[in-house]
């Protein structure tokens, strides 16, 4: 039996369950995976955190050096935000430059950063037009068994909840000191399979997807980023109560990102 | 949303809720679609949105290039969405950065959610947009365009996708961003709807909006998609009353 | 019947028809596709024309930027010419990096452009060895129906023409200025078909082809650059006559390259 | 060896001949092996030696990637060694760069001389190596991870292959240079080994030694590798005997 | 021609009508050529001409890389021109520019203008030509050392390309430019001929000629090409008449 | 009969002929090929040499630029090795970037250069932290004929023996100057045949190797590199045999390299 026949049958297996409110590690449908958060995993990192969603694991490291601010926005410092999708992780993942999967991830996990201003950028100005700190977000991921932007983002929201700022190794402080994280964004993913929308699929749950959507949510109570992935549709109700459960799981995620398990 | 640490903002909206262009909030700003004006490709479109000019091409269904991308039981959608180096302010380096992957990707899966593509299988339907001239809703302009090239190379689809991004300026829920109000707004929601069936293939969102702001952001988008929706239509008629022409002549 | 089948087919029906001093589009040999030109289709360039040739169109855009001077002429402005032959224009092309295509393109309407003098680069000077205007001519293709070359220098040459100077907004001086055109440079293109050398060939022309040669001139009547492409063979005496032919083709496109049609 | 010119030499061996973290000149770093901390590989190991942090994954025997690569008679050995942006003090950027693709190269020619590549032929064993906290000796426990990966993947070879760095600081020959003592020592020779045959299958040596303190070095390096080989092979029996943890989980 | 700008500008020809090496107007510069010095390739030849020494060599007919490029009906030419870095007064960047790709192509179409190439169907013949040092004029010393490698490998062609570059300095019609020339000179125009027929495979022209100096510069290099084609077809003879000596080797 | 069954017929033999202590050529088992040294091969360069060992010819240019130290090391100059294994060399290497066994060539030689401290790169500095003098190596091999490392480490360390620094060229002093050489390594290279270890192997040789070793002296007798490659494994005591015969042969290539034959 080839890959794609398993493949073919497991994914008409999962879409069967889900038309019972059933999932095949035995989750309910708004059910999510154990998380487990663990910083200062990296110690030559300026902060880090290891993230565990199941059996998912993304390594998130942050580093910060000076730089120069872009010509546009002289008061304000610079985001970097890199996903790498190393084929360590997952047998789909090849070697080479970043795929689109890994560009979307990196991407849908800056955009929820910048937006709901977790960093106060214009803080990380030294001068004007000519040094600021570049804020490096590396996100490594270690194992991929599902819904990988998720745990990227908790790993990377982490890290910044962690990291120091090393003012005086750069010789422009007397002392190091926190980076400040004024909101704490999360993102809460879920796939339709048939009539269900699923929260937190596993990698055969996203295999088998019917369409995924990924919201952001900040500790206010606002989204911050949403994105569409996958092949599928969904209706603007869909939408909405994806919204409304995204809200309920962001909170249990923030407290996770300060460290620990949840 | 770009813009933390810039250096002026303008005001957005008047006194009497009316945006920088006179627009009102569910206003869009004016739209020609033309199909059919390039020679080569099988199927094109060219759409001048706002101060947006975007031109479509879609070639195929044809082999797969690279082979080990062909799939045994449908066609394989390509997208590629690319912005010449003039088309901005400061001129962009040609190539592909990481923004233009990423909505090519997302219009990719948008597409894919309605063309039939299992009756072509082992092939390849390629889809290139290049925006000419950009002035926010670029990646909207360009699936309105690629949807009518696609219908112009007789690709067969549950729908044509029209598509607009929907916005907050000035704390108001607003229709279709033109620049200033993308860059000093405070979100933009970019969606792609099927008529038919009344759900989003394309849906991204960036800034803050509250879950009951965001609510009706979606049900303006989906009224300013309907009304795309016959400009489309209406671009495909006239295809077929007057002589192709190229784009830029009116 | 498969495309090569198709393409062979045709390529001996244009051979034959060009022993009779006839073309599959009833042009004759020295005879011109029609040309229009719009100069400034794209507002945010600082120059720009659509150039159609007949089915062809090429977009040129023309952006200024300030920069430094190379180190061995400090007195000169840079220029840099750069040809896009996206996929969008032809089933040929291929998306990645340039191919030697349009890296071909780009340094033909280069050398024109450089050899003509069309621009004063020392005008283009700020401070010696310091800071000088950066001149970019990005040719788009749209639409590939043949002779992409010529198409290329001419709306090349017509954004140059129409640019301005954005000094103002760069800060460098009280208003922006239009940016001088002291030569005007054209190319003019030839295929071999069998004895025949023919004018302006299409893309199934070209596919025929024998050989192709290129012959850009300038206003004043001289010969400012040359190529010769594709396999094939022509004789000094094929050149002389390609040369005279090309110095008439030249001066109805110069009228063109101002805007307008011919 | 990298610090011609550098600013500030430290004190790398006290007259009580310790080093700088208090160690003897023959003794190894602290050591700690996981064997199939990862789900989605075949064979997966995580090495904690001193400061570094080093994640191994098997993958294969499995189809060849690219084709053309594929051999009738045996399966090849592909090794990628690669090092996280956060991994070292100034932040490095993504992608392979010269140095790893030559230690990757060393890797993989040292596993192929272990690994029965003939019984599977046609086929191709992925190594994958990710450092992600670097401190001196990355390459000999990207080795030993990637040698209890490839043993709890399941791949059939002459033996483990234990690895690590002899070096000469302040005059003396030591075993198993940690970061301040490979960058103001004198020499460093990584090495890995076949316990059985006792043959080096890697072998890298920078720096000045006379022969006779290289050969030294190489007796030194032996007695390491054997205590290595012991560590190695208990972290694989620990493997079926407690639940598989993820890295990290002490 | 490239030096606009720049900062001084020597005198090219003396009232004699000499030039700054001495020679007349008409005359090209030393040119030395060496068939075979090189011992895993097909064909090679090396070239000294004037300051300019160029290495080529020729693999094939063999099988074609990637495969995709074979045509049925002929073998194909590939042609790589390349300089080494330290060819040029200032260090080149290892890696294909565009000014090479340009060169490499209009090469492989000179030379598929004269091989028989139908005669080894899905193939491909590839030339490698690599600049050592460089003074002008290293495109037409590549066309000549490659067309020299070709016959060393055995492949049948129409006929042998010498290949030169006549200019423009000073006003006056000039053979076979040295550096100073083709830098502060008027016009160069490198030619490569078919001698059996009189037609030229290769022409690329830069600077400004009226078409009566472009017509006396046809003639001109028509003539340096028989000197040259002679000088070509005595190395092939030696060829066969001293050993094979390796490059520089006199 | 197709190229792999030669080639395994060919390894057959080399090795039966090992185990008599015999090669292909006819050497013995410790016999190196004849060695030639061209200085000043290239005057473009700043030093050049060409190698030839046998059959195998690399060719090596250095250049000098100024330009800025290393933060991490402001009173040191800047070396940089590059090996370019061009197609134009042997059937083997195909275009494109750098393949593995390119990099290792070029690392292998650059760390025998820094090793020894063949050159004194606190002379180069020009201005602690600002200016300093960047030496690059280029191996350009030529003809591929086995044993490449030896070739292009005699060739690289000729290269910089004959070496002028540019310091008039480049305004920093009032003559050029040699570029001073104070130790000179070079590379002897070993590959095991069945029980023999036999030395400078052809390119036949490599191909029916198990295992190879490369080690660098320098003139006073001490081992400043190593590196095993290929698939093959050498006891500890292989390794002593081996640096002692290394020692012999390097004094020999020694003298080769200030220029002539051996």
């Amino acid at each position: 039996m080839t890959a794609e026949v398993t493949a073919e049958i497991r994914t008409a297996h999962i879409l069967d369950l889900a038309g019972e409110g059933k999932r095949l590690d035995g989750r309910g449908p708004d059910e999510y995976r154990h998380i487990e958060v663990e910083p200062g995993f990296v110690t030559t990192a300026d902060g880090s955190a290891l993230v565990r969603i199941g059996d998912t694991a993304v390594l998130a490291g942050v580093k910060l050096e000076l730089g120069k601010p872009f010509p546009d926005t002289p008061n304000a410092g610079v985001l970097t935000t890199n996903a790498e999708l190393i084929p360590l992780s997952s047998p789909v993942f090849e070697p080479g430059p970043p795929q689109p999967g890994a560009i979307e991830v990196s991407r849908v996990v800056d955009r929820a950063i910048r937006a709901a201003e977790a960093i106060d950028l214009t803080r990380l100005c030294v001068t004007p037009g000519e040094k600021t700190w570049v804020c490096y977000v590396d996100l490594h991921v270690l194992d991929h068994s599902g819904n990988l932007i998720d745990a990227a983002m908790l790993a990377g929201v982490s890290a910044l909840a962690h990291a120091t700022v090393p003012a005086k190794r750069f010789g422009v402080a007397e002392a190091d000191y926190p980076l400040d994280l004024q909101h704490v964004p999360v993102e809460c993913t879920f796939v339709r399979l048939g009539d269900a929308l699923v929260v937190d699929p596993t990698f055969s749950e996203e295999q088998a997807a019917q369409g995924r959507v990924t919201i952001a949510t900040d500790e206010t109570g606002r989204v911050v980023a949403m994105q569409k992935g996958l092949v599928g549709a969904f209706s603007p109700d869909d939408v909405r109560e994806m919204v409304r459960r995204a809200l309920v799981h962001g909170d249990r995620m923030r407290i996770a990102a300060r460290g620990g398990t949840t | 949303m770009g813009s933390v640490g810039a250096k002026e903002v303008p005001v957005l909206l008047s006194p009497e809720g009316l945006r920088i262009d006179g627009r009102r909030l569910d206003e869009l700003r004016p739209l020609r679609i033309q199909a059919g004006p390039l020679h080569q490709a099988d199927g094109s479109a060219f759409v001048e949105w706002g101060a947006n000019k975007v031109m479509a091409a879609v070639y195929g269904p044809r082999e797969v290039h690279p082979r080990h991308l062909q799939q045994n039981n449908k066609a394989i959608i390509q997208c590629k969405y690319n912005m010449a180096a003039f088309s901005v302010d400061e001129r962009k380096r040609p190539g592909l950065d990481r923004r233009s992957q990423e909505i090519s990707k997302v219009i990719a899966e948008a597409f894919e959610s309605v063309v039939f593509a299992e009756e072509f299988p082992r092939t390849s339907i390629d889809v290139y947009i290049e925006v000419l001239q950009a002035n926010a809703g670029t990646r909207c302009a360009g699936v309105v365009a690629a949807s009518v090239a696609l219908a112009d190379a007789g690709i067969p689809m549950v729908d044509l996708v029209p598509s607009v991004a929907v916005g907050k300026i000035a704390g108001q829920i607003a229709l279709d961003l033109k620049k200033e109000e993308d860059n000093f707004g405070e979100a933009d929601l970019p969606m792609a709807l099927v008529p038919q069936s009344g759900r989003l293939v394309l849906m991204q969102m960036e800034g803050h909006m509250t879950p009951e702001e965001l609510s009706r952001a979606l049900d303006l988008g989906v009224v300013g998609c309907k009304s795309i929706y016959e400009k489309m239509k209406q671009a495909l008629r006239d295809r077929y009353t007057v002589d192709a022409v190229a784009p830029g002549a009116a």
